[in-house]
């Protein structure tokens, strides 16, 4: 963990109230598994007190990628800061996802602000077919760079039905693991979804009999919704979870959650969880 | 440049700081992430999170709000309990050369003396009583905030350690001066001004309070004038020593505590937003006094000039 | 666009304000300097300087000093006196058609009668007792910490006037509930939590404090985390209404208020940093009230979600 | 009175830890007095809370000019505001200077952060002898621009020496009005400071005879140095005072200071005062 002066390089808008930040660290960061996260200090002086957790998106010769979406003060002061400007970063912080095993399938599902860690591992592992959900088309980001990542197939599930399917995208992943879902799908596909469009009924149906490792970050209802999926058919499940934090290094016990193993940590024993041991709500 | 001044505080007998710069309870753990990040023994004192006789699993989520220049915690006390830390954590923090300090609570009298008898033994330095947390039902505050309820609980702990006893108030006391009072009266070693103050955030969008527990304590930079204001009545009233804490985070801070009474700081907030601050505001101490050729930091305390 | 909602509140029998939202005591003058700049009649009420029975000078320069998110004022209570504002100044405010609430104090009991006394005439619609200033020597605050006392003199006053009467009490008490139930038991109509905390702020470069008074009183955003609480554990005390005040800087602030239990506030501090933040409020109250399908605003009070 | 969001045009150093700062107001200040100023705030948020005064170094068609030394937080943050920032002042405040009366020959006093409404009211008035003070050199600011001041000499004292005048400018302002300081003057004359130079014995014994009126804005001491000079030679004196403000405006009792006719509120009531009203500490 190191705390760096970084400049603001991009901060550019990508979607609906959403921007991509490119920051330039002074010094390195060190090495970093997908799912991890940094606290970002936005002001030098202490209003707003606390630093701002968000993922890693992506991060290489010092340049650290973080896709962020505007929700209160902290993200609002931040969206003003123009290239040049400096921001302090804390990082890399909590656990990565664990990697798939032996042959195991990666199925990444990912909703609202959830994108960055899924996007991170899913560049990492470059396998398998990444589920995105977003309210409408307006809210998606980086799709382009989504749908680039070698090797993976790449579903868009809008709530609005303005791009990819219409629906919640665990709607996508209860078809794509359900048995026959090869039929159902090619049934309820929307024309411009082309990725999953090339999905042939014998694609979908090996997954099924393939142990699958399904990856989540979103909102918590489609957390738990995956796990409810996930344990159907009973592939592992790793989430990622939220929580407000204060020091995000593990000291304060502020974001703690209950698991089957006890009180833990998100910022420190997480924030990327087994499903089966969160004691869901 | 290494500056010859001498930062050592001898805050009471068999109890001597190599600085005046310690951590506050609750935003250090048990020392183990910080530890990680720098040396720990250039702290002049590590004080653990409050320890109570059971582990106590703490307050629902959401635990911490923001607020302008402080945030509101309702952690509730979440501790691996008396036992599992004198097994699991004290020899841990023992091998940095610097004084454990050990912060406990109860929920009624005999927990706190059942606590401080358990915690009375070698590697612990010293005790701090804590008396106002505001952050769960039954017992914390309401011991911090009525003289004489104060009095009958340190008299009950004082009889069972000889280990220096430090007792931590509430900010929430009609005379904070009076409560410092019984305290030493009643056998303390050493006061600690403030804890944090109960408080509270609303969500009006969602019209539902915004902290799991309703309330919680208020810290950070904003009580950090009324932190220092119980200082100085705290300290004119008493003999033994105040150790002043809210809202400090710069060395300016630390001289303005020890100028306003206190023998020492503890820093807890801002050290979750700045988790290096300790080397800094330590060395920023020395600098300090070098610019102002103070040779030995116990010479500033309580020097305001009036 | 007028947006057809009511936002009147009926505070007390004889005492409707035509919206929630009023100025704090003491940030406000005596409505001359705030009436050049936005019509007064859109305030709620308009709370006067606090009043003492002879002409006050306050104290010495600096009586203001910066903090983190908030300032702490030394004024000392500076005020023309009862007489002088009856004569000079209440005729100028009644010409905005808004209740006039007439914030006074005292330094010892007699004081406190003898102004609610001269004070309960025409044009004056209610008496705020101020029991809780930081700023004065005698007198002030150690009414608002022990509940005997406030009950003692809010019963004196209480006897000499029929005008509503408003107590306004102290952060700094233990219980602020068992206060508050004390000045209604005595006969109080309403409460105000709260006033500002006393604190202090020290000069580290000169070793001096910095208000000429050394210590005042906190207010602002900084102190609303702990004015909401206050709120919320009064208003479950007391059947007589709460009126808020503490680090109110916008229509959300007022609606927090209200939901903890708040029948109508007050803004300090933040008025002296927007002075023309008076129309902005009130404006977002009816937006606000718009945008969730709220008729009456006295439908939010205490409606907090648990 | 209007509180105005104002763009930032310029805000350059211009001497030691001082800037000068250009606002474009989004509306019209309206008419204003030497002696007056502003209240800016700095942040939108909440900290730092207070607005910051600063004497109105000159108006005109919208736009604003401030000299301000950078002391603590607030001006700090001041000087990292960028063309284009947004600021908001309340103003203009406070009464003025009172114009001299009949034939009152002005003289003008200015120490530290003291020049700005002495500059705008000599370059209203287009008269009489301004005399500058600074610790050094580096700290003096707008020295051509005072010295282009129509129909004006300007004296320039440092404390050290390195420019004008060496020691305090009440020094120079006690040489100018005591006898025989005509004779003083040529004697203590340096080179550099040529608009003094060319005051001849003749012009300074004339200034004895005239009723005099001595305006000075700086720190207390100085001021009250001037008083006690002024008093000594029977002119009117003028003092702008510094006091820690709230609000600016009158409704907070905040900056009160004594005076023979009871507490006087600075911003309100001055920041202008008879110097004979104040009882000097
Ligand atoms: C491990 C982790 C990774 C995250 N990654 C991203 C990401 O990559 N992109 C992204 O847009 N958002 C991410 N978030 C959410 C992001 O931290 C919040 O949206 C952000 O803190 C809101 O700050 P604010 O000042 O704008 O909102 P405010 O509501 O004004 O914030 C007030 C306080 O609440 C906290 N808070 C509010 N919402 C959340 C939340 N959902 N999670 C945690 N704290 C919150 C803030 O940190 C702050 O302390 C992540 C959160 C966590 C815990
Ligand atoms: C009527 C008036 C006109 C002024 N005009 C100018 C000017 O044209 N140029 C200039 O450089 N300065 C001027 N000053 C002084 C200027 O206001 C202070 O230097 C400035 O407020 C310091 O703010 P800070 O945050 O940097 O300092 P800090 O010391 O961090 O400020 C803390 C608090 O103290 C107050 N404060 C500190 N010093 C002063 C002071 N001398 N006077 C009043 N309040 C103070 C601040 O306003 C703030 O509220 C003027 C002051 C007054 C009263
Ligand atoms: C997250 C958090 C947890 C805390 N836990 C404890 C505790 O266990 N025992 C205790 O005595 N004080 C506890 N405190 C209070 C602090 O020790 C300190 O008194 C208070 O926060 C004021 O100091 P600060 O403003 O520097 O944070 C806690 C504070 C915070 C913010
Ligand atoms: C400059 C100043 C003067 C005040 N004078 C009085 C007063 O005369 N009487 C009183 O009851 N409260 C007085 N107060 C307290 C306020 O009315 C209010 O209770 C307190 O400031 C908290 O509200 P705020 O945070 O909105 O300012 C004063 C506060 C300030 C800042
Ligand atoms: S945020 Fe402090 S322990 Fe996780
Ligand atoms: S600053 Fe408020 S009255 Fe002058």
């Amino acid at each position: 963990m190191k705390d760096l002066e970084c400049s603001v390089i991009k901060n550019q808008k990508v979607a609906n109230n959403t921007y991509l930040l490119a920051l330039r660290c002074d010094g390195h960061i060190g090495e970093y598994m997908p799912g991890q996260f940094v606290m970002i200090k936005i002001s030098s002086n202490t209003h707003p007190f606390l630093r701002r957790p968000f993922g890693i998106l992506g991060y290489s010769d010092g340049l650290l990628y973080v896709l962020y979406k505007v929700k209160g003060q902290g993200t609002y002061m931040l969206s003003n800061k123009h290239p040049g400007d400096k921001l302090w970063v804390l990082g890399p912080l909590g656990k990565g996802f664990s990697l798939p095993e032996c042959n195991e399938e990666p199925f990444y599902v990912a909703g609202g602000t959830g994108l960055p860690p899924i996007f991170s591992l899913a560049q990492h592992l470059k396998k398998g077919h990444i589920m995105i959900g977003a309210k409408s088309l307006d809210d998606l980001a980086l799709v382009e760079q989504i749908r680039n990542i070698p090797n993976t197939k790449a579903s868009f599930t809008t709530e609005d039905g303005s791009f990819g399917f219409k629906g919640l995208v665990t709607d996508v992943l209860k078809k794509c693991v359900s048995r026959g879902r090869g039929h159902v799908l090619t049934f309820d596909i929307l024309e411009h979804d082309i990725q999953l469009n090339q999905m042939t009924e014998k694609e979908c149906q090996m997954l099924r009999h393939d142990p699958l490792i399904i990856y989540a970050c979103g909102p918590y209802d489609m957390l738990r919704q995956t796990y409810i999926i996930a344990k159907r058919c009973r592939a592992r499940c790793q989430v990622s979870l939220e929580e407000h934090m204060a020091c995000g290094f593990g000291v304060c016990q502020g974001c703690t959650v209950e698991t089957r193993s006890g009180n833990m940590r998100v910022c420190k024993d997480g924030p990327i969880f087994d499903a089966a041991d969160i004691i869901w709500r | 440049m290494e500056i010859a001044v001498d930062t050592t505080i001898k805050l009471i007998q068999g109890l001597e700081l190599k600085n005046p710069v310690m951590n506050a309870s609750g935003t250090f753990a048990y020392g183990e992430e910080c530890s990680e990040i720098f040396d720990l023994s250039i702290m002049g004192g590590i004080i653990t999170k409050g320890l109570s006789l059971l582990p106590n699993k703490g307050n629902p989520p959401p635990r911490i709000v923001e607020t302008p220049c402080g945030l509101i915690n309702a952690i509730g006390l979440e501790n691996i309990g008396v036992d599992a830390f004198l097994k699991d954590k004290l020899q841990f923090l023992m091998q940095f050369k610097t004084p454990i300090i050990v912060n406990f609570f109860g929920s009624y009298e005999e927990e706190y003396v059942e606590c401080a008898r358990r915690l009375s033994i070698e590697g612990v330095a010293a005790l701090e009583m804590n008396v106002s947390c505001p952050n769960i039902k039954s017992g914390g505050i309401q011991f911090g905030t009525d003289p004489h309820t104060l009095y009958a609980l340190v008299r009950k702990v004082r009889d069972v350690t000889t280990k220096p006893l430090i007792v931590k108030l509430s900010p929430l006391a009609g005379d904070i001066a009076e409560m410092a009072f019984s305290a030493q009266d009643a056998g303390a070693d050493a006061i600690t001004c403030i804890n944090t103050i109960p408080a509270m955030a609303i969500d009006e969008e969602t019209w539902r309070p915004t902290l799991g527990n309703i309330t919680g304590g208020l810290s950070g930079p904003a009580i950090k004038p009324i932190a220092l204001r119980t200082v100085w009545e705290a300290s004119h009233k008493v003999d033994i020593p105040v150790i002043g804490c809210g809202g400090i985070s710069s060395s300016a801070d630390v001289i303005q505590f020890m100028l306003a009474g206190a023998s020492a700081v503890e820093i807890g907030s801002f050290s979750l937003r700045e988790p290096f601050c300790f080397p800094d505001i330590i060395n920023g101490l020395t600098q300090y006094m070098g610019r102002h050729s103070i040779d030995t930091i116990q010479d500033v305390i309580g020097r305001l000039k009036l």
